[in-house]
C-alpha cells in the first residue's frame, strides 16, 4: 500500500509533520531508526531542561538562606540524571501516543530513499521493507559535529548524549564551545559542584547573541565558578592518563587543561549520509540539504526539513518548517485551501536556559547597523525590576532595538530570570509589524519580569519611567 | 499611529501606517498596493518594494 | 511658587504621574503621608512576591528528592518577613532617587484639597503648609475593606499588612475572601506550614477568573492541604479567647472554625475621606472619584488614578492611568503631541503568584457569550508541555478564547507554572487586533510555557499537534 506521505525521522521536524500530514487526510507513515521523538525529546530540549531544572533546585537550596529558609542539601547525581530519562521517556512515549490517536504507521528501522516513492527500510532485525509515498519528507536532523582534534570516544571525549548520562558525576570537565548546548551543560555541571572550563574559537561566549548579552553571561558565569577562555582552540587531548589533558592555544598563548572528561559541543551535523540522497540525485551543499521556501528538494515529491536542512538547528524551526511543508504539500493536493506562509528566519526566537536565561529574537545592534539601520536602543536593567528583586534574582537586563526611522521592532535580547518564557511577544509584536507605540499601550502586568520589555521600549524612547 | 482600519475594510499595520505617513502615502495610495500577507494585507515588504520602485521609476523618467 | 502639577499620593499612580509629567516639562511636587512607592512597593505587590518566593523555594525544598537533590530545610518566620521589608525597602529608595533624579518636590505630610490650585499638607510635626499646583492629580490609593463582621483589631482580625509583618508564624490561619490577595497570603501561609482555611462568600474561588480556573485553582490547593469553603460567610468572630472563633454559615449549615487569627481579605476601600473632596465639590460614585477617560474629576484642574477610581485595583492600571492623565494635561498645555489613547480596561491582564500562578485577560468564556459573541475554545493541559513535566510542574492550563465569526482574540486564562509572565503576549496580540493566524505563524521557542498558547490556538481551531 502507498501511502500519500511518507516521513523519515520522528523529531519535532519529522513527529508534527507526520501529525499535521494526517490532520490533512493525507494517509501517513513514519519511519524511525531509534526512538520516537527524535533529539529532541530523547537526547536534547528535554532531557536538558530536566538536568537544568534539577540544578535550580540545588542553587536554590545553596542560596535559600537569603530567602529566610534554613537548609542543607546534596545533589545525588544518579537519581538527577534518572529523573531526566524518566521525563524524555515520558514524552517520548506520548509521541507514540499521538501516532496511535492520528493513525499514522510507524515503522522501526533505519530508512533511506530507494527509489522516486520508495524507501527502504531495514529494521533491527536485519531485514527489509519497502515503504510507498508520493510524497516524502526527510527529517533526519542532526548529530554532534566532530572536530579532529576532537574525536569522540564516548568515554573521555563525548558528545551532548554521554555527557546527559554520565555513570558518574565528573570532578572536572572541559567544554569546548560556548553555543546554547555547551553553556547549559557547563552551568549544569558547575552547579552541582564539577569545576568547569569552557573553551571557545571566538572571541566571545555564545557568539550568535549580541554583544552585550555574550559579555553580561560571561560576568555571571565566572561569579558562579566557571573558567572561560575565549580566543582559544583546543588543539589536541591526551587521554592516556586517568583523566584528559588538553592542550588549549590562547591569546596568551599554549596552556594544559587537566579535567576528568571533555565534551565537545562545537555545533550539529547533519544526517544526510547513507539515506540514499545521492540515489535520487537529492542536491546539498555545505553539508544540508537543498530546499525552496516550502522545502521541496531539488527532486520532486521529496522534502525536507528540520536539523538536516539549513535555517537555526532548533525544534521549534523543525515543527514549523514541518507545518509549513505538509500544508504546501496539501495544498498542492487540493487538501488544503492556505498556501502556507514561509518562515521569516530573522524572526526566529533562541533560547539557552542556564541562569541567567539568555533569549533573543531578530537583530543585534551590530547586525541591525550591519544593515544599514539607524536603531534606537533602550536597555533596563533587571536590577530595577521589582519582581526580580522579589524573586532574588536581580541579574541581567532586556534590550530592545528600533528602527529609528520607521518605528520598526528589529530585536530583543535579554538575558536574566525567566526570560526565555518572555520572548514571544516581541515574535508576535515583530509578526504584527507593530511599532512601539502599541507595545507602551498594551498593559503589562506588574509585578513580571515581562513589564521590562516595557521599560526597555520606555528607555529606548526616553520615556523611561523606573530608571 | 493608531490602528486605522480604511474604508475599502483593509487592515493595515502599524508599521505600514507608519511608513506611509513618513514617505507621503495617502490611504488611497495605499489601497492600490497588492499585499503578499495574510488574505492579500499589505505588509512592511511590500511597501517598502513599493516605495524602492516607485522611487526608480521616478529616477529613470526621462527628463 | 507655584507647581504645573502636584500629585497626591506616592503609589504606582502618583509616583508614575510625577516623573511623567517631571519628564514633560511640567514642574512637579508630589504629596505622601506615609512611604514613598505607596501600597504596591511597600504593603503590596513586591514585598507579597517576596514572600511568595521564599515559599517556593521552600517547596522546592520540600520536593528535592524529585529532582534528585538530598535536602532538607525548615522555614524561619522571622527572616521570611524581614527579607521581605528588605526587598520593600529598597524598591521605596529606589523612588526616592527616581524623585530626585526627576527633580520632583517631595512633600512629606497628609495632604487635603483646600481649595482650587491649593494643597493643604500636614506634616508630621503637625505643622501645615500650602502647596499650589494647576493641576493636581489625586491619587490616594486604597486600604483594606472592613465588613461590619469583621472589625479589623489589628491582632487578630488582621488586613494585609499585618498579614506580612506577623511577629510570629500563624498555626492556624483563616483567610476571608478569595481574590488574589486572599489566595496569596492562603498559599504562603500553607506552604511554610500553618493550617489555612478560605472562607470565599461566592461560590467559586477568584471569582473574577474563568470558570475552569477557579476549579483548577481550588483543586490544586485543596491537594496540597488548604480548606476551602465556598459559599460560605463569616457571620461573626469570638476574639475572646487565646485565638479565634469564627462563625461561618455554609451551604450546608454554621459550622464553627478555630484559629490563631483571621485574615479580612475582602477587597479595597479607596482613600477618599478626608482629603477635601467636598471642599471643592468633586463628584464621587460608589466610594469611588468620578473620572472620565482621561482622568478629569468635574471640577476643572482636579484629577483622579489609581485605586481611587473605578476600574481594577492593579499597580499597572494606576501607572497607566497615571501617564495618559499627565499626557493630557501636557497635551492641552501644548507641552506634548499626542493626544493619548484610552485604556480598554478589558484588554488589562490579572495576575495571581500563588502555585499554580493565574493569569488572564479579556473576555471569560462566560463573559463571551452573555456578550453576544460565538466562541471557539482551546484548552492545552500543561500536562502535555515539554517544559511544564521537564519543570516539575505540570498542573494546569492555557485557555484561549477566539471570536468564531471574524476570528478576534477574546481572551485568555491561564493557570500553571510560570504563566503570569506570558500573559504579555496576549495584550499586545489583542491590542494588534490579531488573529489566530498571525500568532500561529509567530514561532514560540520550545521548550516554553509560553507555546503552550500555541498549542491552545491550535486546539481552538481544530489544529492540535500536541495533544
Ligand atoms: C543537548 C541539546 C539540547 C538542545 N536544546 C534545545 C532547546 O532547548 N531548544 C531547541 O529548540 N532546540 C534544542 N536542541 C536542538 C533540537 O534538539 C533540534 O533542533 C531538533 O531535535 C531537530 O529536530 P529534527 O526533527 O530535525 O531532528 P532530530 O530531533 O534530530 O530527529 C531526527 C530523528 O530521525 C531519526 N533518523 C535519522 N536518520 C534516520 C534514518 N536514516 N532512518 C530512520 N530514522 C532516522 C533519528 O533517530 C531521530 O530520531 C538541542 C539539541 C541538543 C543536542
Ligand atoms: C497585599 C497586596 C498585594 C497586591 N499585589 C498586587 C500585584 O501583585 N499586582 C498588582 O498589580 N497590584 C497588586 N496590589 C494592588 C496594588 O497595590 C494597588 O492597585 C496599587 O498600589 C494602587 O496604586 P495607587 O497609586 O492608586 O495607590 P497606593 O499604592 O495605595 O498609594 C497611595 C499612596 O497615597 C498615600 N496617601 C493616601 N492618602 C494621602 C493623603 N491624604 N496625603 C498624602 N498621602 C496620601 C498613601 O500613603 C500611599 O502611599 C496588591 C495590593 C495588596 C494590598
Amino acid at each position: 500500500m502507498a501511502y500519500d506521505v511518507v516521513v523519515l525521522g520522528s523529531g519535532p521536524g519529522g513527529y508534527v509533520a507526520a501529525i499535521r500530514a494526517s490532520q490533512l487526510g493525507l494517509k501517513t507513515a513514519i519511519i524511525e531508526k531509534e526512538s520516537l521523538g527524535g533529539i529532541c525529546l530523547n537526547w536534547g530540549c528535554i532531557p536538558t531542561k530536566a538536568l537544568l531544572k534539577s540544578a535550580q533546585v540545588y542553587n536554590d537550596i545553596k542560596h535559600a538562606q537569603e530567602f529566610g529558609i534554613e537548609a542543607t542539601g546534596k545533589p545525588n547525581f544518579e537519581a538527577i540524571v534518572k529523573r531526566s530519562r524518566g521525563v524524555a521517556d515520558k514524552m517520548s512515549k506520548g509521541v507514540q501516543f499521538l501516532m496511535r490517536k492520528n493513525k499514522i504507521d510507524v515503522v522501526m528501522g533505519f530508512g533511506a530513499l530507494k527509489a522516486k516513492g520508495q524507501v527502504e527500510v531495514k529494521g533491527a532485525d536485519g531485514k527489509t521493507q519497502i515503504v510507498e509515498g508520493k510524497h516524502i519528507i526527510v527529517a533526519t536532523g542532526g548529530r554532534s559535529r566532530e572536530l579532529p582534534a576532537l574525536k569522540q570516544d564516548g568515554k573521555k571525549i563525548i558528545g551532548y548524549r554521554e555527557a546527559m548520562v554520565l555513570p558518574q558525576q565528573p570532578k572536572s570537565i572541559i567544554v569546548v564551545g560556548s553555543g546554547a548546548i555547551g553553556i547549559e551543560f557547563g552551568y549544569f555541571y558547575n552547579s552541582i559542584g564539577s569545576k568547569v572550563t569552557v573553551v571557545e574559537f571566538l572571541p566571545r561566549i555564545v557568539p550568535v547573541e549580541d554583544e552585550d548579552i555574550s559579555k553580561e553571561l560571561e560576568k555571571n558565569l565566572k561569579k558562579q565558578g566557571i573558567d572561560i577562555l575565549t580566543s582559544s582552540e583546543v588543539t589536541s587531548v591526551d587521554t592516556s592518563g586517568s583523566g584528559v589533558k588538553a592542550k588549549v592555544k590562547t591569546a596568551n598563548g599554549e596552556v594544559v587543561l587537566e579535567a576528568d572528561v571533555v565534551l565537545s559541543a562545537v555545533g550539529v551535523a547533519a544526517n544526510i549520509e547513507g539515506i540514499g540522497l545521492e540515489t535520487l540525485g537529492v542536491k546539498t551543499e555545505k553539508g544540508k540539504i537543498n530546499v525552496d521556501k516550502f522545502y521541496k528538494t531539488n527532486v520532486a515529491g521529496v522534502y525536507a526539513i528540520g536539523d538536516c536542512v539549513p535555517g537555526q538547528a532548533l525544534a521549534h524551526v523543525a515543527s514549523k518548517e514541518a507545518i509549513i511543508c505538509v500544508e504546501a504539500i496539501a495544498h498542492a493536493e487540493g487538501k488544503y485551501k492556505h498556501q502556507p506562509e514561509a518562515i521569516d528566519y530573522n524572526n526566529v526566537p533562541g533560547c539557552t536556559y542556564c541562569y541567567p536565561e539568555v533569549a533573543s529574537v531578530g537583530f543585534t545592534e551590530a547586525k541591525a547597523k550591519e544593515a544599514g539601520y539607524e536603531v534606537k536602543v533602550g536597555k533596563f536593567p533587571l536590577s530595577a525590576s521589582g519582581k526580580a528583586s522579589a524573586a532574588g534574582h536581580a541579574e541581567g537586563f532586556v534590550k530592545v532595538i528600533f528602527d529609528a526611522k520607521y518605528g520598526e521592532w528589529l530585536g530583543t535580547h535579554m538575558i536574566g530570570y525567566n526570560v526565555t518564557e518572555i520572548i514571544s511577544e516581541t515574535v508576535v509584536g515583530r509578526k504584527l509589524e507593530t511599532t512601539y507605540h502599541e507595545v507602551l499601550n498594551a498593559i503589562h502586568p506588574h509585578p513580571t519580569i515581562s513589564e521590562s520589555v516595557k521599560d526597555a521600549i520606555e528607555v529606548a524612547y526616553g520615556e523611561a519611567i523606573h530608571l | 499611529k493608531k490602528e486605522v482600519k480604511s474604508h475599502t475594510g483593509k487592515f493595515y499595520s502599524p508599521l505600514v501606517l507608519n511608513i506611509a505617513a513618513q514617505e507621503s502615502i495617502p490611504l488611497s495610495e495605499l489601497e492600490r498596493i497588492e499585499g503578499t500577507g495574510n488574505d492579500g494585507r499589505v505588509t512592511k515588504n511590500d511597501l517598502l518594494d513599493y516605495i524602492a520602485s516607485r522611487s526608480k521609476k521616478e529616477v529613470s523618467l526621462p527628463v
